[in-house]
């Protein structure tokens, strides 16, 4: 029976991971992918905890289960926030935004290499 | 960096950090950890801290300097090992008191080896702390 | 916080670490989370009740479980199915919550709600800056987390009479 | 597997090694970072490897389950591991500082220790 | 050099090393007897007893020759530059160099051992450069300096060479031993070590063609010149070849080579003596020619030559010494030593000009002198010689000629005939006597000896020559008068040809002059060839350390491959083909994420991207860890992965970006180095794996680490506890990187730091 | 008697720390003075004890050989610790002087004395992978003492030191973990005992060059030692001083323990390369000194020359031959180190190290030319200064053996060493100094001159004293030459007799 | 704690699969980017399936050990992410010239 649900958690959660997976893989900007990796990432990793703790049943296994999925969500989302906010620094505009709403806090000529377009010369030491 | 939900969460992520630092370094002779895995991980409790507040505030709340932290360390791993000294043993010759009973399990072992995790730790913690610190500061 | 509360805090999640809540791993974590909290004096600053807190918190980590699990079905749907439904926007909420802890746990649970990602909170902390996937009413978004989620959370956290 | 491995690493060195023949020192720096991971996986390779059974004594036992994975190496490559951290971070300052005082991260035009119109 | 005296300095200064030499000299002339009586008085003390290296000294004929002569004129000089050189600012340091120099000597021709012999061979060589670089702040000074140092530093080398070589193969190096036991000659290492220890010997005396160091060591100061220059040092030597002429001569090669070498040397020295205008230069060359004619008696055997060698080096080291000591008073009197410009100093300058007669009949080799004696005995030793009587005799002559010129032109002339019409910087007067003392003493005994030949027979003659030819010695008499024969015939001959040239000597000279850029100049050669090193080096410098790290790292890797696979394909330590079919899809899938992170990280040209991909292998490497049971190690490996993004992270934001402008196309090479890198590195570690392994130590560790060391983590047991010194080291290396790495960021960029 | 081989190891580390957490009192400086004389204290312990009883060997942390980490000291690594003792004293006290405030509060004191530290351990363990421990201490720290000061030439020096060094280091490492693989121990006595019955020798032969591209690194020999001219003349000069006298002959002392010890199964291919090393190394490095015009850059060429002559001893392998090796080690420390102090008084007191803007120092400082001309001509090879020895040793066991070409050469390059030697000679001292100089430059002050000039004038004195009396120190070279030749005496010291 | 077996076996096999495809489709957009903030997001991702793995691994092979390695990277990891987000920001701080070095 235990171990039914233990492989019934592992497939879930092998399944989310590869679905989050996928949506980092489709989803069309940074912002719409992080939906994908924050959310259904940690639920994937989640539910593969869960089937570990079920599988061990012990105390120990369940309590350290318990305290990395409190740590993955108590971290997550503050990493996103930190992403999502660089995002938006560097100008780039949400997927189906148009540009003024968005209100890019910086021009994006300077930034291309950060944004993956051709990099600017070495503007030298000291900058 | 201005992030306040950043800062929101070093207050606890910080603090988690270095408890579980302890925790690791205090377990390691038994299951995964020790010096080197506490160390680092306490170190990572105070980078967080310096990247979301600053390193000002996290040298204030360090107090002593990261460097004097791990040479101090140094200092109580050679310690450790001097220890043995004491006893008519070779240098790092583990010297070991069991508080309690060690065949029922229920005892508090106190050793030198455990002095000298700590050393470790510490100068892991400091070393890294200090690194960090001075490259955020010049950078 | 109080730092009592914290204090015991520490010393529970030590005795969780320890694998049990015995008095000498309690009181051990007690004396470690004292020092720790020595250490983050600098931080701590707000003072609270303590019992609320306690309350608070294990009610909390039972909410974070069950919204992860809802807030991601919507996601998943989308990612799955060939045609991108969603119609992304950066929507732009006023915050009442005030608390440092408060608006970390608001922005970590609308992060954690369907459809909707924290993204900043404006350095004067009366904006919050949200990415929401399905925003094709930005307001009826930013409304149902004004009322749910935010109010939730200062009822459970701040002080303050609502 | 031991094998598989050692190809794995002769690919991590010649990686390491083109990065480390670059004149720009931040690659070189990257090519250290490779070569030393490489280093590590050659330590552990050489002790052998051991699928799902850690180095560690269960609570009750006196010894490891039989054929537990060689614990040695691990001990060497976790300090090996750290060592490799201290003069990585050394490295990467000593390049920001050398392109901080020398203007350049090309190799080829610092030449301030061994300058090349002395020898004329 | 004639900065006013200091009175202070004067009488302590130079009258304890002049009582030192003259209190040894004592000493030396007390084994007089036992020597005349054919005794050899050996001291020995212990040295490097491990390597057969005694402090052995022997006295007989020939060192006490020797050891009077060095510390008889050494007396002379002490006392002479102590007036000569009074008031000069390192007056003291002179002396001490000088004394160190005769006490040096003195331990060379004394030495019995040869390597102890050489220590002495060497102490010569320093104080010689250190006299010479007296004048050390002209260009020249320094230049001659090193030349007579590198010359003959060179040739003591090849001389050590020849020494160990004799040492060995004589199975000792007492020098004693070596020429009592003989065979030497039957040896088959005997040319080499005759090569090598002739050119120790060659370049010492200044032989052709290693002469050009020595007419310009005279820029050390006159003193120093008829010390060392013209007395003793360069004697050495000439010493060697001596002292070992009974281990070494009587060889075809031992004497072809002595005859040309010293042959020629001696023609040719005499001839550039005429050529010369400084007296101290003339002087120069004909003390190459007295070394000359010294190798080329040596070269011969037979009762004759061996009798005239002791003879003429007495003669020669008198009269030699007393004409440069001469030059110095009229140096110190006139202010010049210009051949041309010097006349008429007789009537100023009497007793100077008195000794200066006395030495230049003797150096003529004029009757009644010991000169004369020492002459004749050569032409009697070179008619000895049966292969070949004319090149010897001829030589002779001819040198013998000049030298009766130059005899003329350094002591009559300047004294004798009118002056050049050139005034002199200073007005002549005559030098103070303990200046005059020397030269005028030295030059005396030329004659006493040539009027009572019998005070150097009986005590160094005929030890000496018997020391050389043992059993079989035959020894000749010195005596004025031989009777009608052939050497007395060539004698005559010799005065008529040196008076016709000193008469002629200016046109000569003219002459000699006209030829100068057809004739080879060594000295030009010799700055060539500093041109030369000096070139070679700085090339070599410029390919082998061009100041391009690519280019050392490039050789650091090729030399590790070549030493690597080099080694593997010469030993045949080459590895089966791997099997690689019991490896699990998983396991392929790790490999292959650690491998795209590795090409990604190598490939891309955005830092951002090489740091992520850095990140994905770094990973790679946890998951190894994590599936190959090292959970410590993949925490570890996670956490330092963290924190090297961390640090990159921070650096990267003053560093600039992967681009660079310029040429890149060597980097083709490079890839096809780092592929044959990494081949290589994998062939070996499959090599590796092919031995079964050993795995006594880690089950020592899995049976003690709960029961002994008491805890169930065995590699943080091994850690902390089996390994603790290793973990104390490791710790101590990330201080110190900390540490470093603070002060690299913190240091700032200071001029002096007084 | 584990302690007697632990506690010079221990010392230079407790100094550390201490002058460390006291370095910003002004006591904190005379900490490392003080724990240095300590230092050589115990050093001269160690060595008396080896003298008296031999070999002997003591385990770390009481577990038995070849489990733990066993500390050695047979004559080689106790002369070793002792002249590591004798120059980090010396250097200690000059530093008094040649170090400011601030490179003290940046932790030079403690970077040196771990430096020290680390050295000693490589001298002493009989561990290979505890040996790397100490080469990685040294290196590291040595990075740390080049750049401080922070001027553009240190930072660029320091990129080649640090890049070709870490080549070095990883090779090294790597190393270990392949012979671990074949032999399953990491004791060097178990691997000498183990190695020879291997299977496959060709693959120990492999490993064996990898060891000597590694070391010959650290030894800075042909064609590796590019780092050391890029670097050597850059830190301050106590810095560039414990450098040249200790840094490259630990990669010396490694490749003659393993390469006597260890890799001692196939001489005829080893050795023979190790001599091609050895004559190419000489050369190079003597030209490459012959073509600079600065103290310091000529005097770092010439450490790689003279390292050349260290493998040469090492290449012909007889007894003599090593017992050179020996000898020229601790001559070479000495004087090495010395001549860097040296050459730091001379740009203080002439205001330059580079041999175009400076001069007259035999007027202006005669008694710094006397210091100086000691291990000046000592390392010119001259008689009866202990460079003579040096060199005589091992021409001597190169004939013997029939080397003529690597005696030749020898004696060769001992020429071109006669000629840098006197070109700094002539153009710092003899020459008059170029231009007028700033008379503050000449000012020393008698504390400052006391620092300075008592160590250079110690390090002069002992080379005069070893070259007078050379017996005890060639005796002693011998009977290190025997126990390193024949390894028994090593393999049953650290593992017992039953072994 | 025994190993997995029985069907639970294929099963946790299954599991490394999916996450290794999940790791894959990380690596893609790592790759691919194409700004810093994408792959940061991919880091992240990975990050996050290592947690996973760990528990995989755990099931795998008995030993609740890999769930420490699990704890320590759900701890640890997004440290990475937050280093990487900054240097994003301020890069771009720096070059509009209102670096702020302290918060
Ligand atoms: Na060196
Ligand atoms: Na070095």
């Amino acid at each position: 029976m235990s171990e039914t649900i233990v492989a019934i958690l592992l497939l879930l959660g092998g399944v989310l991971s590869l679905l989050a997976g996928v949506g980092i893989l489709r989803l069309p900007d940074v912002f719409t992918r992080m939906h994908a990796a924050t959310k259904v990432g940690t639920l994937g990793s989640g539910f593969i905890m869960a089937g570990a703790a079920v599988f061990f049943g012990t105390s120990d296994v369940i309590i350290r289960a318990v305290l990395i999925v409190f740590f993955l969500l108590l971290t997550a989302p503050i990493g996103a926030h930190m992403i999502g906010r660089a995002a938006l620094r560097l100008g780039i505009t949400p997927w189906g935004e148009d540009k003024a709403h968005a209100q890019p806090d910086a021009p994006t000529e300077e930034n291309r290499d950060l944004l993956g377009q051709n990099a600017p010369r070495d503007p030298g030491p000291g900058t | 960096m201005k992030s306040i939900i950043l800062r929101a969460g070093t207050r606890y992520l910080a603090g988690l950090l270095l408890l579980f630092s302890i925790y690791m370094l205090l377990r390691g002779h038994n299951e995964p950890g020790g010096g080197f895995i506490g160390g680092l991980i306490g170190s990572t409790g105070f980078v967080l801290y310096a990247i979301a507040c600053g390193t000002k505030d996290a040298r204030s709340a360090l107090r002593l300097s990261p460097q004097n932290i791990a040479m101090a360390g140094l200092g109580i791993a050679l310690l450790a090992g001097l220890m043995a000294a004491l006893f008519g043993d070779a240098l790092f010759t583990g010297q070991w008191l069991f508080i309690g009973d060690r065949e029922s399990g229920d005892y508090i072992p106190l050793s030198s080896v455990l002095v000298f995790d700590i050393g470790v730790y510490l100068v892991v913690f400091g070393s890294i702390i200090a690194l960090v610190f001075a490259m955020e500061e010049e950078i | 916080m109080n730092n009592f509360a914290a204090n015991l805090l520490f010393a529970a999640v030590w005795a969780i670490f320890s694998g049990g809540f015995s008095w000498i791993s309690m009181t051990f974590g007690f004396v470690l989370g004292y020092g720790i909290l020595w250490i983050l004096q600098p931080l701590t600053g707000v003072k609270s009740s303590y019992f609320k807190r306690v309350y608070f918190w294990i009610k909390l980590i039972v909410m974070f479980f069950y919204e992860l699990l809802v807030s991601s079905l919507a996601v998943i749907y989308d990612i799955i199915t060939p045609t991108l439904q969603a119609r992304p926007a950066i929507i732009d909420m006023p915050l009442d919550v005030k608390s440092d802890t408060g608006i970390l746990l608001v922005t970590n649970l609308i992060s954690l709600t369907p459809g909707t990602l924290s993204i900043d909170v404006s350095s004067d902390r009366k904006t919050l800056r949200i990415h929401a996937m399905f925003a094709d009413d930005p307001d009826a978004v930013c409304h149902e987390l004004k009322s749910g989620m935010e109010r939730w959370v200062i009822d459970a956290m701040e002080d303050t009479p609502a | 597997m031991e094998a598989l491995m050692a190809i794995s690493i002769g690919v991590l060195v010649a990686a390491a090694a083109y990065l480390m023949l670059c004149r720009h020192v931040l690659r070189f720096i990257f090519g250290l970072v490779l070569i030393s991971n490489a280093a590590n996986l050659t330590i552990f390779t050489a002790g052998r490897l051991t699928e799902g059974r850690p180095p560690l004594i269960s609570y009750g036992a006196d010894a490891p389950v039989a054929n537990a994975a060689n614990a040695l190496p691990q001990a060497l490559v976790l300090t090996a591991i750290v060592i490799g951290f201290g003069l990585f971070a050394f490295a990467l300052i000593l390049m920001f500082r050398a392109y901080t005082s020398l203007g350049t991260l090309d190799s080829d035009r610092m030449s301030l220790a061994e300058p090349r119109e002395e020898k004329k | 050099m004639s900065a006013p005296a200091d009175p202070a300095r004067k009488p302590i200064g130079g009258l304890v090393p002049t009582a030192l030499a003259a209190g040894l000299f004592t000493w030396f002339a007390t084994f007089l007897p036992e020597v005349a009586a054919g005794e050899v008085v050996r001291l020995a003390w212990d040295w490097v007893p491990s390597m057969g290296i005694a402090l052995s000294f022997v006295f007989d004929g020939l060192s006490l020759t020797f050891a009077l002569l060095i510390s008889g004129i050494g007396a002379l000089v002490f006392l002479y530059s102590n007036t000569y050189l009074a008031g000069y600012k390192h007056f003291g340091r002179f002396m001490w160099f000088l004394t160190a120099f005769m006490l040096a000597m003195l331990g060379l021709v004394l030495a019995d051992n040869l390597i102890a012999l050489f220590v002495f061979w060497e102490l010569t060589t320093i104080t010689s450069y250190l006299l010479i670089g007296f004048g050390h702040e002209t260009t020249n000074g320094r230049r001659s300096a090193l030349q007579a140092l590198f010359v003959t530093g060179a040739g003591a080398l090849a001389l050590l060479a020849g020494l160990i070589l004799m040492g060995l193969e004589a199975g000792t190096f007492e020098i004693s031993e070596i020429l009592a036991q003989g065979g030497l000659q039957e040896s088959e290492l005997y040319i080499p070590i005759l090569v090598l220890v002739l050119a120790g010997a060659f370049t010492k005396s200044a032989q052709f063609p290693f002469h050009f160091w020595l007419p310009n060591a005279m820029a050390a100061p006159t003193p120093v010149s008829a010390f060392l220059h013209s007395a003793t040092m360069v004697k050495a030597g000439v010493y060697l070849m001596a002292r070992l002429y009974p281990g070494l001569s009587g060889t075809d090669a031992w004497i072809w080579t002595l005859t040309i070498a010293g042959g020629f040397t001696t023609v040719f020295a005499s001839v550039l003596a005429v050529k010369q205008t400084d007296l101290k230069q003339t002087l120069a060359y004909t003390t190459l020619m007295a070394l000359g004619t010294l190798t080329l008696i040596l070269g011969q055997s037979g009762g004759y030559s061996m009798t005239a060698f002791v003879t003429f080096l007495v003669t020669h080291s008198l009269y030699k010494a007393s004409l440069f000591l001469m030059i110095g008073c009229v140096d110190y009197g006139t202010g010049t030593r210009d051949a041309d410009v010097l006349g008429g100093l007789g009537r100023r300058m009497p007793i100077t000009a008195a000794a200066a007669g006395l030495a230049a009949l003797s150096m003529a080799g004029l009757p009644p002198f010991i000169g004369f004696i020492a002459k004749e005995l050569a032409y009697a030793g070179a008619l000895e010689v049966p292969s070949s009587v004319l090149f010897v005799a001829g030589a002779s002559l001819a040198a013998n000629a000049l030298m009766f010129a130059v005899a003329g032109i350094v002591a009559f002339k300047p004294f004798w005939r009118p002056a050049g019409g050139t005034e002199t910087p200073r007005t002549p007067k005559e030098a103070p006597w303990p200046m005059l003392f020397g030269p005028l003493l030295l030059a005396l005994l030329g004659l006493v000896f040539g009027l009572a030949p019998g005070l150097l027979q009986g005590t160094l003659v005929n030890p000496t020559v018997m020391g050389f030819m043992g059993e079989a010695a035959d020894p000749k008499t010195l005596k004025l008068w031989a009777g009608v024969n052939v050497p007395l015939f060539l004698s005559l001959a010799t005065f008529v040809l040196g008076f016709l040239l000193y008469v002629v000597h200016r046109p000569f000279r003219a002459a000699l002059n006209g030829m100068a850029p057809a004739l080879p100049n060594f000295d030009s050669m010799w700055d060539k060839f500093l041109d030369g090193l000096k070139g070679f080096a700085a090339w070599q410098t410029r390919v082998i350390q061009p100041g391009i790290l690519r280019v050392y790292v490039f050789s650091t890797f090729t030399t590790v491959l070549v030493a690597i696979s080099g080694t593997m394909i010469v030993k045949g330590a080459v590895p089966a083909m791997p099997d690689l079919s019991d490896v699990t899809w998983k396991n392929w899938a790790l490999v292959a994420l650690l491998i795209v992170g590795a090409v990604l990280t190598c490939l891309t040209r955005s830092r951002i991207t090489a740091m992520a991909a850095l990140g994905v292998v770094g990973i790679g490497v946890a998951i190894i860890f994590i599936t190959f049971s090292a959970p410590d190690v993949a925490i570890t490996q996670l956490l330092v992965e963290t924190l090297v993004i961390v640090l990159v992270a921070v650096a990267l934001l003053r560093l600039p970006t992967l681009r660079l402008e310029g040429d890149a196309s060597w980097r083709p090479l490079d890839a096809a180095l780092s592929a044959a890198l990494g081949l290589t590195v994998t062939l070996v570690l499959l090599a590796v794996l092919e031995t079964p392994l050993d795995l006594r130590l880690t089950e020592y560790f899995e049976a003690t680490s709960w029961p002994d060391a008491f805890g169930r983590n065995i590699v943080n047991v091994i850690l902390v506890d089996f390994r603790a010194l290793d973990t104390f080291g490791e710790i101590a290396v990330v201080v110190i990187a900390a540490l470093s790495a603070y002060a690299l960021l913190r240091t700032t960029s200071e001029r002096k730091d007084v | 008697m584990t302690w007697l081989l632990a506690t010079p190891l221990v010392l230079p580390f407790l100094t550390a720390v201490a002058a460390f957490l006291t370095r910003e009192r002004s006591s904190g400086r005379w900490v490392s003075v003080a724990g240095n004389f300590l230092f050589l204290i115990a050093s001269f312990l160690l060595v008396a004890r080896v003298l008296q009883d031999g070999i002997i060997a003591g385990q770390m942390g009481s577990w038995p050989a070849p489990f733990g980490i066993t500390l050695v000291a047979d004559r080689l690594s106790a002369v070793m610790v002792v002249i590591t003792a004798i120059t980090a004293l010396a250097v200690a006290v000059y530093a008094l002087t040649d170090i400011n405030r601030r490179k003290e509060y940046l932790g030079y004191h403690a970077l040196f004395n771990v430096l020290i530290g680390g050295v000693t351990g490589a001298f002493i363990t009989g561990d290979l992978f505890n040996l790397y421990v100490w080469f990685e201490v040294m290196l590291i720290s040595s990075f740390g003492l080049l750049i401080l000061g922070g001027k553009p030439e240190q930072i660029d020096g320091g990129v080649r030191y640090v890049m070709l060094n870490l080549i070095s280091t990883i090779l090294f490492l790597s190393g270990i973990g392949l012979l671990y693989g074949m032999t399953g121990t990491l004791n060097m006595a178990d691997l000498a005992r183990i190695v020879p019955t291997l299977e496959n020798q060709g693959l120990v032969t492999v490993i064996a060059m990898m060891f000597l591209v590694a070391f010959g690194v650290k030894a800075a020999v042909f064609p590796l030692f590019f780092w050391l001219p890029a670097s050597y003349h850059t830190p301050a000069f106590a810095v560039s001083a414990v450098f040249a006298g200790l840094l490259t002959k630990v990669g010396v002392y490694s490749l003659i323990r393993l390469f006597t010890l260890v890799f001692n199964g196939d001489t005829a291919f080893t050795h023979e390369v190790l001599l091609w090393v050895a004559g190419f190394t000489m050369v190079t490095g003597v030209l490459g000194a012959a073509a600079q015009n600065d103290m310091r850059k000529i005097l770092s060429f010439h450490i790689v020359s003279q390292i050349g002559y260290m493998i040469m001893g090492l290449a012909i392998l007889t007894p003599l031959a090593i017992a050179g090796a020996v000898f020229y080690l601790v001559h070479h420390i000495i004087v090495k180190a010395n001549l860097f102090l040296i050459a730091g008084v001379a740009e203080r007191t002439a205001g330059s190290t580079d041999l175009g803007k400076i001069g007259g120092l035999y007027k202006t400082a005669p008694l710094l030319a006397v210091l100086f001309f000691v291990p000046a001509f000592s390392l010119a090879g001259f008689p009866p200064l202990s460079g003579f020895w040096a060199k005589y040793v091992l021409v001597q066991a190169a004939l013997e053996d029939q080397g003529w070409v690597i005696a030749g050469v020898a004696l060769l390059v001992g020429l071109l060493t006669i000629f840098s030697m006197t070109k700094i000679w002539a153009e710092a001292f003899w020459k008059a100094h170029p231009e007028d100089r700033d008379p503050t430059l000449a000012a020393l002050t008698p504390t400052a001159r006391g620092h300075l000039l008592l160590p250079i004038g110690s390090l002069a004195a002992l080379t005069c004293v070893i070259g007078f009396f050379p017996e005890p120190f060639i005796a002693f070279a011998n009977d290190a030459s025997t126990e390193l030749l024949d390894p028994s005496g090593y393999i049953t010291a650290v593992l017992g007799a039953q072994q | 704690m025994m190993p997995a077996a029985g069907f639970l076996a294929p099963v946790v096999m299954i599991g490394f699969a999916l996450i290794f495809a999940a790791v894959v489709l990380a690596l893609y957009r790592l790759i691919k980017g194409p700004t810093l903030p994408d792959r940061v997001v991919a880091l992240d991702m990975m990050t996050i399936a290592i947690v996973a793995f760990c528990g995989l691994a755990a099931v795998r092979t008995g030993q609740a050990a890999f769930l420490d390695v699990a704890l320590v990277l759900a701890l640890v990891g997004f440290l990475a992410t937050v280093a990487l987000a900054r240097f994003a920001e301020r890069a771009v701080e720096r070059r509009a010239g209102r670096d702020d070095r302290d918060v």
